[in-house]
């Protein structure tokens, strides 16, 4: 590993490296590492939204050919894995994770740089397997490829499997570097408590990383096993069991689900003291949270599975356990609305993005929690509510949270502003159209209309129309965001070390930051959020500070 | 690689090897989850069948297992009595003991790979779940321990060539520790398979 | 430092708020508990009406979460914006927190959640819980990709259409299967107006318990996905008067009666091919083990010639005669439910077959 | 039959061994503090304990089915 004073906070800083492949391509450097995952699964968020725009053309009417049920099961197999773990994921961990973390704890670099390139470059192979599993005829059991019907299925079941595969190890080896990076390499004086919030829950999604993501990749192993010599784990003719895969996998997958979200939490709970121009309310609360939601979700995995015969008292503790969850989360929102008070609001696009997340993801939690009192599971499991929470919390959370992240930080990351009219058109119709899209699924599920069908009951076909018609202005509105990250690559305003005039470390040097992050380490003599008082921050370059003072915007 | 260790100052290289160790024992510890839902796996069929081992076979030979497993139990203990002779400088007993480890370890798998093919009839076996589930935790140990062999012959070309010193050898104690997560799985793997 | 202190105590326009969010949020829970869920579907069973009071309770508590927060994020929105005036680095208040607003919000919603576990945890008997008061079960099996039925007594399985005498409680045994085992996949059973559900997994029998309360015709419906027809996959079952029940009941009698039967001729039966019968049809309930190994029925290895058990589970001694009779007739009693002849699809050769193997298992 | 004696014979002195070795090993660890050091004591730890089940074995109480 030629990476040993890299990973050295306190050691020299040596030259950048020269040449194109060793600055662009197979960079050691996080933040070039972290605009790669961006470009890589911004590329697969459009494919794998197409493929969503094309299941909403399929159900536009009953009994319609646009699809025949063959593709149209690849299609939303397809669409969910790739959303999960080529999108969500790999945006919030490698590339928020990347970008702000290691600025934010006053480090030069993660503690092992060069697993950070291996991991990332796991990453776009993975995503070539996956869609290139059209070739072989994709997998069409849904992102949760439940055998038997995984076991029985086309060969491009496999090439799933080795593509999930590879992206667990990835984001395995990604979580373990995170996490010694942020005990290891916090600047001096950075306490636990002084770090920012997007750190902690950084830090918390890094240990369910290595954790949980270990789980995934040996249940898919399994499957792959099993797929290619017929040994019969998930076989129940033999022996095995198929309910067993569903444990293996939602073990994983439900901590997954916060790997997922609780770095969009760390980005709000970035943007809104910045935007209202107050502390956080409630610091240790919502850090903690964090951590109480990181443990809770490892003993709750069942609750995806209430209908697959489990005895009640196998569903009861889970049942229990699914309800505390609620808590903690709503401790977070409800500190986030607090901070909104007596503050000095600032509407600039992310925090617009940052108030559209905390709408739907109060909605999408409450669905949640209908969903893990068991005798209402059995009635809405499977069913198109489920699709509408999912998308509550993963598009109406996650997704706001990354949008409201990447206009947060693009003026760090590129050196210039996103325009800020396109971005608030941006964001009202993108939060219309999501409403309109999702919020009419939950009567559909409701009413019985259940999910991952190729058509339905001619009845729901009024409500379907309105959904898919939705779903293509919200698919639109995704354009006018292309446009203005490719607008503002041009003609973006300049910005300054710090538009936004934040207190967090990354804003205390220049942007785009240069190769080494901070010509003298930082010392850190408070917390980041205290609006009014003077920057606790020693060892900072001096003009930074004043840019930090008066914020140009 | 080295190189770079050694041009780094005491307090450089001690912090470091913090955060290489703390690295080290993490990927050992999403490791042993690896093999913990082979386990939980594992538990799940026996627990669901009604009838262990499944009709049509039996349970492999533990006699020869248990000597296996001293084997590699002892490949353990030899490994930190050549650590100790790293830590105290003795450069003989530390190539010496490698050396008995690396032989054992060898000896481990071999003689996994003498079960395997003489007296449990895979074809037979894979068929049911105890074998698909012996297969895969033993086959994935087994990959473990022939990984280790290689690290630990890797580390003892290296140390020959001087890269290790009394006091600056972390890729030892990696490979030191790795030996041992190895011994710690087989033990659970002896206990699950061949005793409980 | 442009800080008005006075800008930061609970001013009368937050109370202003706040009561509107109130009257909105009651207006709402009012309309929750009015709502008739009822009209929009059907609660066509004994378990439907305890799951539809939990929606409402989660409903009711739901409402005023959601007004508040929405509420006061427009509110504060509002009230607190940068006005065009206030200087560009102009701050808000410096409040870190408020340790009894926190307690609030942390121990209100715990409180409500162990309100809801212990409401869920009392409805789920209502269809979980073997009914020991049913008075009929039912095998529901799934299959690529239609539903089939078999009635304890009926000679043959009944497809897609389930008919349920009004207010009888029953259990329907839920299970999957294919003619060739290995490619049973995973299928549902949902009544959305029964709010009942349960998988059909292969190798499992799931039993769910009910009581239909009220007259109709309702769409059954997959919701585990379970390949290419799947969106298809769909019965109707029938909730009908105790007097039309048993009229349909005769007719099923009736064609069941017009297919002739054959007499057993034990003497024919061939061991191999009855093995292979009974890898495909038996193995789901029983083992071909010990007595003691049972799945859903006893293991059948030496039944011919068991110490312990000499008698069949009827009573009859344990001959080839009577096992043929079972094996044909079906049973249903203290073991549970044995399908007949023809809801397995056996012939009269296979019975031979299958007594000829049976007396080889020791 | 004579092969198993011989199996278990081997098995129980080099388990006795190993085990003696083992703690040993751990009570010179005993005392440090680095992180590995802690670490090695619990591999430690838990090697005597499968030198113990191998022990168990060998006398025959336990692995026969």
């Amino acid at each position: 590993m030629a990476t040993i004073e890299l990973a050295h906070p306190a050691s020299h800083i040596h030259p950048a490296p020269e040449g194109f492949v060793r600055k662009y391509i197979f960079s050691l450097d996080h933040k070039v590492i972290a605009v790669q995952y961006f470009i890589t699964s911004g590329l697969f968020f459009v494919l794998a939204g197409l493929l969503a725009e094309l299941i909403r053309v399929q159900l536009m009417q009953p009994n319609n050919t646009v699809l025949d049920p063959a593709t149209f099961n690849e299609a939303f197999s397809v669409h969910g894995s790739a959303m999960v773990w080529l999108v969500v994921i790999p945006i919030l961990t490698g590339g928020f994770g990347n970008l702000i973390m290691p600025l934010q704890i006053g480090a030069r670099d993660v503690a092992f740089p060069w697993l950070n390139m291996l991991s990332f470059w796991l990453f776009p192979p993975a995503g070539i397997l996956l869609f290139g599993s059209f070739l072989l005829g994709a997998p069409q059991a849904g992102w949760t490829e439940y055998p038997p019907i995984s076991v029985l299925a086309s060969p491009g079941t496999s090439m799933w499997c080795a593509a999930i595969f590879l992206i667990g190890v990835s984001s395995t080896i990604t979580g373990l570097n995170f996490l010694v990076t942020i005990i290891k390499m916090r600047a001096p004086g950075m306490t636990w408590t002084r770090m920012p919030l997007f750190v902690w829950a950084s830090a918390v999604t890094a240990f369910l990383n290595f954790i949980a993501t270990a789980n995934l990749s040996i249940s898919l192993a399994v499957l792959f096993i099993q797929r290619t010599f017929h040994v019969p784990f998930y076989d129940e003719t033999r022996g095995g069991s198929p309910v067993l895969w569903q444990h293996m996998f939602w073990f994983y997958s439900h901590p997954a689900v916060y790997i997922m979200i609780l770095p969009a939490f760390g980005i709000v709970s970035e943007i809104i003291p910045t935007m209202v121009r107050r502390p956080i309310f409630g610091y240790k609360a919502i850090a903690y949270s964090s951590v109480a939601i990181a443990l809770v979700s490892f003993m709750v995995w069942a609750h995806h599975m209430f209908t697959s015969g489990l005895a009640q008292w196998i569903q009861l503790p889970f049942m229990i356990m699914t309800m505390i969850v609620a808590i903690p989360t709503g401790v977070k929102v409800f500190s986030w609305v607090a901070s909104l008070w007596g503050g000095r609001i600032r509407f600039t696009s992310p925090l617009l993005f940052v108030l559209g997340f905390l709408s739907t993801f109060t909605f999408g939690g409450i669905t949640g929690v209908m969903l893990a009192s068991v005798p209402a599971d059995v009635h809405e499991h499977g069913t198109y509510f489920i699709v509408a929470h999912l998308h509550y919390v993963l598009f109406g959370g996650s997704m706001f949270g990354v949008f409201a992240g990447l206009y947060y930080w693009w003026p760090k990351m590129t050196g210039r502003m996103l325009d800020e009219r396109l971005g608030k058109i941006h964001f009202w119709l993108m939060f219309v159209a999501f409403n309109c899209t999702f919020l009419p699924m939950h009567w559909l599920g409701l009413l019985g209309m259940p999910r991952r069908v190729a058509t339905y009951d001619p009845i729901y076909w009024h409500t379907n129309l309105f959904v898919s018609i939705s779903a293509f202005v919200l698919g639109a509105s995704m354009l006018l965001f292309a446009y203005n990250a490719i607008h503002s690559a041009r003609y973006g305003k300049r910005a300054g070390p710090n538009p936004w005039g934040a207190r967090t470390l990354e804003w205390m040097i220049p942007s785009p930051p240069p190769y080494y992050n901070f010509k003298e380490l930082p010392v850190v003599l408070s917390g980041p959020y205290d609006y009014g008082k003077p920057l606790p921050y020693r060892d900072v370059d001096p003009d930074m500070i004043e840019a930090a003072a008066m914020p140009a915007y | 690689m080295a190189s770079h260790a050694l041009t780094l100052d005491d307090r450089a290289y001690a912090e470091q090897r913090d955060i290489r160790l703390l690295g080290f024992l993490f990927f050992l510890i999403s490791d042993s989850i690896f093999f913990g839902s082979l386990i939980f796996a594992y538990l799940y069929l026996r627990n669901a069948a009604p009838v262990w081992p499944p009709p049509g076979i039996e349970r492999p030979d533990v006699y020869l297992a248990a000597v296996n497993s001293i084997v590699l139990f002892g490949s353990g203990v030899t490994m930190h009595v050549a650590m100790e002779g790293m830590r105290r400088d003795r450069r003989g007993q530390f190539v010496g003991f490698i050396v008995a480890t690396i032989v054992l370890g060898t000896l481990f798998v071999s003689g996994q790979i003498y079960e395997y093919w003489h007296i449990l009839p895979v074809t037979k076996w894979a068929a049911t779940t105890f074998g698909a589930s012996f297969y895969t935790l033993t086959g994935m140990h087994g990959f473990h321990v022939s990984v280790g062999v290689i690290f630990l012959i890797t580390v003892l070309i290296q140390t020959l060539r001087g890269t290790y010193t009394k006091d600056r050898h972390f890729g030892l104690t990696a490979a030191t520790l790795y030996w041992h997560f190895v011994d710690i799985i087989w033990v659970a793997l002896f206990f699950l398979f061949y005793v409980y | 430092m442009s800080q008005q202190p006075e800008a930061f105590r609970l001013d009368a326009g937050f109370w202003r708020a706040t009561a509107l969010l109130a009257i909105i949020s009651i207006a709402l829970m009012i309309l929750v508990v009015v709502y008739p869920i009822g009209k929009l579907l059907p609660e066509a069973s004994s378990a439907s009406l305890s799951i539809d009071f939990l929606f409402r309770f989660m409903a009711f508590f739901s409402v005023p979460i959601l007004v508040f927060v929405n509420g006061y994020i427009i509110y504060f929105c509002i009230r607190y914006r940068r006005r065009k005036d206030e200087p560009l680095d102009s701050i808000g208040s410096p409040i870190h927190d408020h340790r009894a607003l926190e307690d609030t919000w942390t121990i209100v919603p715990t409180i409500l959640m162990v309100a809801l576990g212990i409401l869920s945890y009392l409805a789920m008997p209502q269809y979980y819980l073997k009914g020991k008061d049913s008075a009929a079960t039912i095998e529901a099996i799934g299959h690529q990709f239609y539903y089939e039925f078999r009635y304890p007594g009926l000679p043959h399985a009944v497809d897609n259409d389930m008919y349920l005498p009004l207010g009888v409680p029953v259990t329907i045994d839920l299970t999957s299967a294919e003619s060739d085992e290995t490619r049973a996949v995973i299928h549902s059973f949902w009544v959305p107006e029964f709010r009942v559900k349960q998988d059909m997994i292969p190798g499992m029998v799931v039993p769910i318990h009910f009581t239909p309360i009220e007259l109709g015709t309702y769409k059954l419906i997959c919701t585990e996905f379970c390949g290419l027809g799947h969106a298809h996959m769909w019965g109707y079952v029938h909730v009908v008067s105790r007097a039309d029940f048993d009229a349909w009941w005769n007719s099923q009698q009736k064609n069941a009666q017009t297919q002739a039967h054959q007499a057993i001729n034990f003497a024919s039966g061939n061991a191999s091919s009855g093995q292979a019968l009974f890898a495909q049809k038996c193995t789901a309930c029983h083992n071909a083990a010990p007595f003691d190994q049972r799945k859903v029925g006893p293991g059948l290895a030496n039944l011919f010639h068991d110490p312990q058990h000499p008698d069949l589970v009827d009573g009859k001694p344990a001959n080839a005669r009577d096992v043929g009779d079972i094996l044909e007739h079906g049973y249903q009693g203290s073991m549970g439910v044995m399908p007949n002849a023809q809801a397995n699809g056996l012939n009269a050769k296979d019975i031979a077959d299958l007594i000829a193997y049976l007396q080889t298992l020791k | 039959m004579d092969a198993h004696i011989i199996e278990r014979i081997i098995a129980l002195i080099g388990a006795i061994v190993v085990a003696l070795f083992a703690l040993k090993a751990l009570r010179e660890e005993w005392p440090k503090k680095n992180l590995d050091d802690h670490v090695t004591k619990i591999m430690m730890g838990l090697l005597t304990i499968g030198c113990l089940i191998v022990i168990i074995v060998a006398i025959g109480f336990a692995g026969r089915a």
